[in-house]
């Protein structure tokens, strides 16, 4: 039984990081309609952000959790005026390939900078105990990553949901020439939403760097899983992509867990899921279907 | 009756999550007739077009053509049965030029769409008869330029044309003249005069005038059921369909 | 060296091809591996042209000797077109390094085909000098025999007898899982549970296996971990923050460079045994070696760095001893040597299977308290000699 | 209150306006009226500023607007109902009409709209594009009275709408009108067109070919008709 | 289930087949005169490049006109094309290493069973489109990837499957220079097929799909299954690609299904131009060969220049070198005309 509580509580962790990825490539898709394969190099950024910080500047982890964010953030408003922005007429394929060949970039520009050793990264001291669940313990870390999660995942929900700024953004997203003409600065919305979701991205980061090798391809792989996700969630739900995220954690921690004798199907069981999905539901477990023709 | 009919639908129901746009409606589409759908906005016109045509599935009831159930058939093989559409919105292949779209709803039935290890030249079969029905429409001039190059009107011409290739025993037609000017108006709906020897069209059409000189029956819909039903002149003078549709001013017209 | 697929050359006095040699390192310059082998691989390599030249003087068989190198991003297929490119396009005589099993197998088959040398020092694999043995094929500095023996052994003596093992689920884990599991049941210790761990990893998540190990019946009393690299700093971390040892489970680590060690931090590691198949700060010769080192790179060298250093001594020393460089002559020459250098203690090159064996050690990782230097992180505990450190020649292999 | 002065414009090479001018006074209602591919509804758009490929110049209260983007345009009061109706998929019919930001004098609040158009009401929570073509329409023009507009570009509007609503909009429009509201209509409905406007501009081939006021249209309507290829 | 509609109606599409077009409406002698330099290179190549690029290219080629065939044509883009590459050099491998054919026939057999992959994933996959239908074949990519992966047994995970034999009736071609004369062959019919297939009737419906999926089903045409057949032809020449890749290296390693390797074959097009068809070759050759030159040149960071490259051309040459070129030509001719 203890087994199991704690298998679950380690397949919320990890699908606390399904979930933040996968909210910020909801946010940006709902937004601007930009699939950014790059989302897990801003992870990765994130992740090496805060190691760098702490090793050439001092800086802490708390103090990180608020820069990495805010510069990825800028980062990612000025790569939304150079290059995104251009794309915005055009499929959405081409943003697409544009994040992707950025990726390969990103990846690079730190892997020749800093190498592929995995860097180390300490627990911030106030985090690093256990708690005692009395049938088992836990790192206090991942405890304080789930809770932390969950309240940011549930205050975007919210934002977007709730208020103006999230209709006029979907609006001049949607439109920008008719949302324009009805007397929106469109420029003004869409750069800081897509720095918004990528400073997302660099939050997971900052957060998993205690807890995760910090490298320069430490993004790659996993924002296919994302990907999977996002299918799963139904790519414009905001609230499905951050339930598949969870969801898809707590799948593979049992898969994990409890399919160890069968690795190929423990290792690719978000696939399975997403096939299944497809079959059953094409848009996605909370995505919406559009009109007919 | 029913057994008369071509197209028919039985207690046909459609929602969308929670809405219900189509409340079961039952229509009989007697053979070479004109059949007019009016009604105000939103009273589910085109939804009824897009269960008829496989568009949409069906929450509810059922749908024959010619005595056999087609209903939840994909639009592909409803089109294969005889059934053509044309789109309220409009709706083209953007750089394909007019002939290329006749000469692709030409090759349609035969088959020949599968071939990948022929030549397209073998589609030049369809040409002559491509620029016959660009003619017909008034796009002949215009059969080299891509669609989306087009003017409105001519774009609705274009979609006229498609269906019309596909040599359907049902057309449907969904506000063929709607964005049309005068001119075309009156080109389109003697085409439609024309084009109806032998064939069954149903049509939505907001121009009373152009209904008035087509449809031998005309359906009025309100709020997703069947208000009333006959022949133009009595349904014009139908005081519920006055209220709910016509208005009062527009009975003179 | 000659241009194209010039056949072998015959006869002793025979000079060298183009008059000159040249040397090529094939390894990973921008991946999991570039930091305990890549460029600086190269640069140990250019130390040893160095001291050949230095040593030789006008006598040497040739001065003009150059290195020519490429990254083969641990990929097998890469590293395939490169060792054809080295050995065709660009004269060279030597392949060196070529750390990733996979890809050191694959370069194996092309020295072979090509009848040019390759000595192999990254790699951990056992059938290089196993199934996949060559005559153009020396492998150098160690081998998952080597890891799992030494550190297998005394860790079941010292540490605990229950072990529960967790490797990457690939060929240099599965291989190293099979040797440690031989080693400990040699050693009278029992392996009461064992994990393939996904490779690659892409959450970086070991924390089911961790759990799992903690909640086993009986309980392990040592956490075996095959990972290298960056998979190898995900699992000492998380075996830290779930205070495995605190419950008692102490940690093995079937390979270690000092660079992992580094980046860890000793504090990580503390107390941890493992197998080195060199180490800097052992004796003065190897501290005046990583001094110079240290001068040309910054860095203090990991083991393959000395051993690429070493490699390319030897051969140049047999060229220079055979006169030419003709492959099968210099073959002849190294076959059966015994040698001793600053990588090699009581070195010998066998013949039989092209294995070079040498003494190997058993190294503890320092507690933080312990480390005056930077990189000077463990303590040697014992010596393993050469003929114990390596297994007896395969019968799998025939060359 | 409007004044274009030798509007051109281009599709690449392709001259579809050429050297436009006309005027519209403040409170009238002035359509534009030709056959497809005339051009009228690339004068709205270049009005609203969303031709990139455009000369001359558009004057708003004597004001100089032609180098103003077109947000700005719209805060000063301009109101554009597209030709293809402008619904957002993304947004619902309420979020559709608060939207865009309150830009004139006397902007509708949302409950006359809802009064005025009950089929939206209806409607209200669905995503704008789910809406038949016709309340997609209305949704439309509800959008720009909402804001507040004072000149309503308005581009084909009745297209598709039924008989009943087009009586609708002609009286939105006039009791708009009554409101010192003015409006650029272009329209393909000569019927209507009487019905609403002071004064209406022939269109062909991006020429401004004629220009007459309503009262003489009866007299006129032959030439009118011909202009129109009937 | 009704007919979703992925892409905003506002968005463009890719890049219209606008150099095809051209090509195919350039005067016949021109059209010859390509076709023959063409040939002339390819027979050329082993003189002037190292004989192993050579074969790399011809695979490449191959590989990159089948991710063409659906994203220039049918208006799909997948970027887990890896899966089919991949599953025929493993199938290949598989057969030339136990049965001992000669190579085209297992080469043959690894296509085929490329298209048989390619059938239940596309059958999945051609339910969405745009983004969707990219994400979603890139993530059975990965599924392939981590079977293939953990399937040690069959495919001999991470060590790769070793000593593919090029047997051909006891030719000996081991050098590289002679396979890559015989794989020419091969490699032209995978081409002529591709061009075959987007010049005839299907390809014109396909080419309907990709603007207009709603239209061409009212037409009659069963979107889903045109799609699907092409997706599996793709599939297959895609295999085509990939077992003679497995051939040319006499090894398979699980790269061949990575990801990286997908979205290589896509930037391999977009750089050659989408919807050219022969710019997938153009892009192959450049590419193949400019990675060959970087990791040669000791420069670490190869995904800099790749994906700078990409950036770049998806920013301003969105036509590609072979579209932008043929668009001048074309425009040059008319120029005279006049
Ligand atoms: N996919 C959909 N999802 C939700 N609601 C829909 C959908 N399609 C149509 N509706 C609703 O169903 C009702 C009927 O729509 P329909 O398009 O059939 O009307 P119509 O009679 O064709 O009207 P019009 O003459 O204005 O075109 C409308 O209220 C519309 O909002
Ligand atoms: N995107 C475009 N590219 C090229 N030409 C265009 C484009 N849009 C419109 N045109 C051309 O410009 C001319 C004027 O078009 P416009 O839409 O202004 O006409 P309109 O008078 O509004 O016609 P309609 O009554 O059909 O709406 C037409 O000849 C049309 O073909
Ligand atoms: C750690 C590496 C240098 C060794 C490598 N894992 C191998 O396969 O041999
Ligand atoms: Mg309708
Ligand atoms: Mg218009």
């Amino acid at each position: 039984m203890s087994g199991f509580a704690q298998n679950t509580f380690n397949g919320l962790v990890s699908g606390a990081f399904y979930a933040l990825l996968a909210l910020g490539l909801a946010v940006i898709f709902g937004m601007l309609r930009v699939v950014n394969f790059a989302h897990g190099a801003f992870y990765m950024l994130g992740a090496f952000g805060a190691y760098v910080l702490l090793n050439e500047a001092g800086v802490p982890f708390w103090a990180a959790l608020v820069i990495m964010p805010l510069g990825l953030g800028l980062l990612g408003m000025v790569l939304e005026r150079l290059a995104i922005h251009r794309l915005t007429r055009l499929d959405p394929l081409y943003n697409f390939l544009l994040t992707f060949g950025l990726t390969l970039i990103l990846q690079d520009l730190v892997k020749t900078r800093y190498g592929m050793q995995s860097s180390p990264y300490a627990t911030p001291d106030a985090l690093s105990g256990s708690i005692d669940f009395g049938l088992f313990d836990f790192p206090t870390y991942r405890v304080f990553i789930l809770g932390f999660a969950v309240l940011l995942c549930v205050a975007v929900w919210w934002v977007l949901t709730r208020t103006r700024i999230g209709m006029v953004v979907r609006a001049a997203t949607e439109r920008p020439e008719l949302t324009r003409a009805l007397g929106i600065d469109v420029g003004r919305w869409v750069t800081p939403v897509f720095g918004f979701g990528i400073a997302l991205a660099g939050l997971a980061g900052v957060l998993a760097a205690p807890m995760r090798a910090v490298n320069p391809l430490m993004g790659a792989d996993l924002i296919i899983v994302v990907f999977a996700v996002v299918v799963i969630g139904g790519l414009g739900s905001i609230f499905g992509s951050v339930a598949a995220g969870f969801g898809i954690g707590l799948v593979q921690a049992w898969g994990e867990a409890y399919l160890s004798d069968f690795p190929i199907v423990s290792q690719t069981i978000v696939f399975i899921v997403m096939a299944v999905v497809l079959l059953w539901r094409p848009a996605g477990l909370f995505g919406r279907e559009e009109a007919p023709a | 009756m029913a057994g008369q009919a071509l197209l028919s639908a039985r207690g046909l129901t459609r929602d969308f999550r929670g809405f219900r746009a189509v409340d079961h409606v039952d229509l009989d589409i007697a053979p070479e007739s004109v059949h007019a759908l009016v009604g105000p906005n939103g009273a589910g016109k085109t939804t009824l077009f897009n269960l008829l045509t496989g568009f949409l599935p069906p929450t509810e009831g059922r749908i024959e053509l010619d005595g056999r159930d087609v209903t939840g058939l994909p639009p592909e093989q409803v089109a294969r049965l005889g059934v053509a559409r044309s789109f309220q919105i409009t709706s083209l292949f953007p750089q394909l030029s007019a002939r290329e779209h006749v000469e692709l709803a030409l090759q349609s039935p035969s088959g020949l769409g599968w071939r990948f290890w022929r030549s397209a030249k073998l589609m030049g079969r369809y040409r002559e008869r491509a620029d016959e029905l660009l003619d017909m429409v008034g796009l002949g001039a215009l059969a080299e330029a891509p669609a989306e190059a087009l003017a409105y009107g001519r774009k609705r011409a274009l979609e006229l044309a498609i269906a019309l290739a596909l040599d359907p025993k049902v057309l449907l037609l969904d506000e063929p003249t709607a964005g049309m000017g005068l001119e075309d108006v009156d080109r389109t709906v003697e085409l439609i005069a024309r084009v109806r020897a032998g064939r069954t069209v149903v049509m939505v059409e907001h121009n009373m005038s152009v209904v008035g000189r087509l449809a031998d029956t005309v359906t009025v819909l309100q709020a997703g059921t069947v208000l009333v039903e006959g022949p133009y002149e009595q349904v014009r003078a139908d005081e519920r369909v006055i209220t709910a549709y016509l208005g009062a001013a527009d009975a003179a017209h | 060296a000659g241009c194209g697929g010039g056949g072998p050359q015959s006869g002793g006095d025979q000079k060298l091809t183009g008059d000159k040699i040249v040397l090529g390192v094939l390894n990973d310059q921008s991946g999991a591996y570039s930091e305990l082998s890549g460029k600086n691989s190269v640069k140990a390599v250019e130390m040893a042209i160095a001291d050949f030249k230095a040593k030789h003087g006008d006598k040497a068989v040739t001065t003009d000797i150059t290195v020519e190198t490429a990254d083969h991003q641990n990929k097998p297929d890469v590293a395939n077109a490169k060792a054809q490119e080295m050995y065709d396009r660009k004269g060279v005589d030597l392949i060196l390094d070529v750390p990733t099993s996979s890809a050191a197998l694959k370069v194996a088959d092309v020295a072979k085909e090509k009848k040019k040398l390759y000595f192999n020092i990254g790699a951990a694999t056992t059938d290089l000098t196993g199934k996949s043995c060559n005559k153009y094929t020396f492998h150098y500095a160690y081998d998952t025999y080597m890891l799992a023996n030494g550190t297998g052994k005394t860790t079941t003596e010292q540490v605990g007898k229950n072990w529960y093992i967790l490797y990457p689920n690939y060929a240099f884990g599965q291989d190293m899982e099979k040797n440690f599991s031989a080693a400990i049941e040699k050693a009278g210790g029992k392996v009461v549970g064992k994990d393939g761990a996904p490779f690659p990893n892409t959450t970086g998540d070991y924390s089911s296996f961790l759990l799992k190990a903690s909640g086993m019946n009986p309980k392990p009393q040592v956490l075996g971990t095959m990972q290298a690299g960056a998979e190898l700093v995900n699992v000492v971390k998380q075996y830290n923050e779930f205070k495995l040892r605190e419950k008692g489970i102490g940690l093995a680590v079937g390979l270690m460079f000092i660079s992992d060690i580094h980046s860890l931090t000793p504090a990580a590691l503390a107390g941890t045994t493992y197998t080195d198949a060199w180490y800097w700060n052992f004796d003065q010769q190897n501290r005046e070696f990583a001094d110079r080192f240290q001068k040309e790179t910054g860095t203090r060298p990991s083991f393959a760095h000395a051993a690429n250093y070493s490699a390319a001594m030897q051969y140049l020393e047999a060229v220079q001893a055979a006169g030419t460089d003709d492959a099968d002559t210099v073959v002849k020459g190294l076959e059966g040597k015994e040698v001793s250098d600053v990588f090699l203690r009581n070195g010998k090159i066998r013949a039989e299977d092209h294995r070079v064996i040498h003494d190997a050690y058993l190294a503890q990782v320092k507690p933080q308290a312990d480390v005056t230097e930077p990189w000077d992180y463990v303590k040697v505990l014992k010596t393993i000699p050469a003929a114990e450190a390596f297994r007896a020649p395969s019968a799998d292999c025939k060359m | 209150m409007l004044r274009i002065d030798t509007l051109s414009a281009f599709y690449g090479e392709a001259q579809v306006l050429r050297e436009v001018s006309l005027e519209v006074a403040a409170g009238e209602v002035v359509t534009l009226v030709g056959r497809n591919g005339a051009g009228k509804s690339t004068l709205l758009r270049c009005v609203m500023g969303l031709h990139p490929g455009q000369r001359g110049t558009v004057e708003l209260d004597g004001r100089d607007i032609s180098r103003l983007p077109a947000y700005k345009r719209a805060r000063l009061g301009l109101g554009w109902v597209p030709d293809d109706r402008g619904a957002y998929a993304t947004l619902s019919v309420t979020e559709n009409l608060t939207l865009p930001p309150r830009v004139g004098p006397d902007p509708w609040p949302l409950e006359r709209v809802y009064e005025a158009f009950p089929a939206l009401y209806s409607r209200r929570d669905s995503a704008a594009t789910m809406l038949s073509g016709g309340e997609q329409q209305m949704l439309a023009l509800a959008r720009v009275l909402r804001m507040g507009a004072r000149l309503l570009l308005c581009d084909e509007p009745t297209e598709g709408l039924s008989p009943l609503l087009v009586q609708q909009v002609g009286d939105l429009l006039r009791e708009a009108k009554k409101h010192g509201v003015t409006v650029l209509l272009v329209e393909q409905n000569l019927h209507f067109a009487t019905g609403v406007a002071d004064r209406h501009y022939l269109l062909a081939e991006g020429r401004v070919v004629e220009a007459m006021a309503n009262s003489e249209v009866r007299s006129r309507e032959r030439e009118l008709l011909a202009y129109l290829g009937i | 289930m009704t007919s979703t509609v992925d892409t905003p109606a506002e968005a463009g599409r890719p890049a219209p087949p606008s150099g095809l077009l051209a090509v195919a409406r350039a005067p016949g002698w021109v059209r010859y005169a390509l076709l023959a330099a063409g040939l002339a290179a390819a027979l050329w190549l082993p003189f002037g490049l190292y004989p192993a690029v050579a074969v790399d290219i011809l695979c490449w080629a191959l590989f990159a006109v089948s991710v063409d065939l659906l994203l220039g044509f049918t208006g799909l883009m997948s970027f887990g094309h890896a899966a089919f590459w991949g599953t025929s050099a493993y199938l290949t491998g598989l057969v030339a290493i136990h049965a001992g054919l000669p190579f085209p026939v297992a080469v043959l057999a690894g296509a085929l069973g490329a298209a048989a992959l390619a059938l239940p994933i596309g059958y999945l996959a051609v339910k969405r489109t745009g983004i969707y239908f990219a994400m979603v074949t890139l993530a059975f990519a990965q599924m392939v990837y981590y079977v293939a992966n953990e399937w040690r047994s069959v495919t001999k995970g991470e060590n790769g499957l070793q000593g593919v034999p090029r047997s051909l009736f006891g030719l000996d071609l081991t050098d590289d220079f002679y396979f890559y004369y015989a794989i020419l062959p091969i490699v032209l019919l995978g081409l002529a097929a591709a061009w075959r297939i987007t010049h005839s009737p299907f390809g014109r419906v396909l080419v309907g799909i990709r603007d207009n999926p709603a239209r061409a089903r009212a037409l009659g045409y069963p979107v889903h299954r045109y799609k699907l057949t092409a997706f599996v032809l793709s599939g297959f020449i895609a295999g085509l690609g990939g077992g003679l890749f497995a051939v040319g290296h006499r090894f398979v390693s699980l790269d061949v299904l990575h990801w990286t390797t997908s979205g290589k074959a896509v930037i391999v097009v977009v750089l050659g131009g989408i919807g050219t068809l022969w710019g997938g070759v153009l892009g192959a050759a450049l590419v193949v060969r400019l990675e060959d030159w970087l990791s040669f040149s000791g420069f670490e960071a190869i995904g800099l220049v790749t994906g700078g490259i990409f950036v770049l051309v998806v920013l301003l040459f969105r036509r590609g070198l072979w579209g932008t070129v043929s668009a001048l030509a074309l425009r040059w001719m008319a120029a005279r005309r006049r």
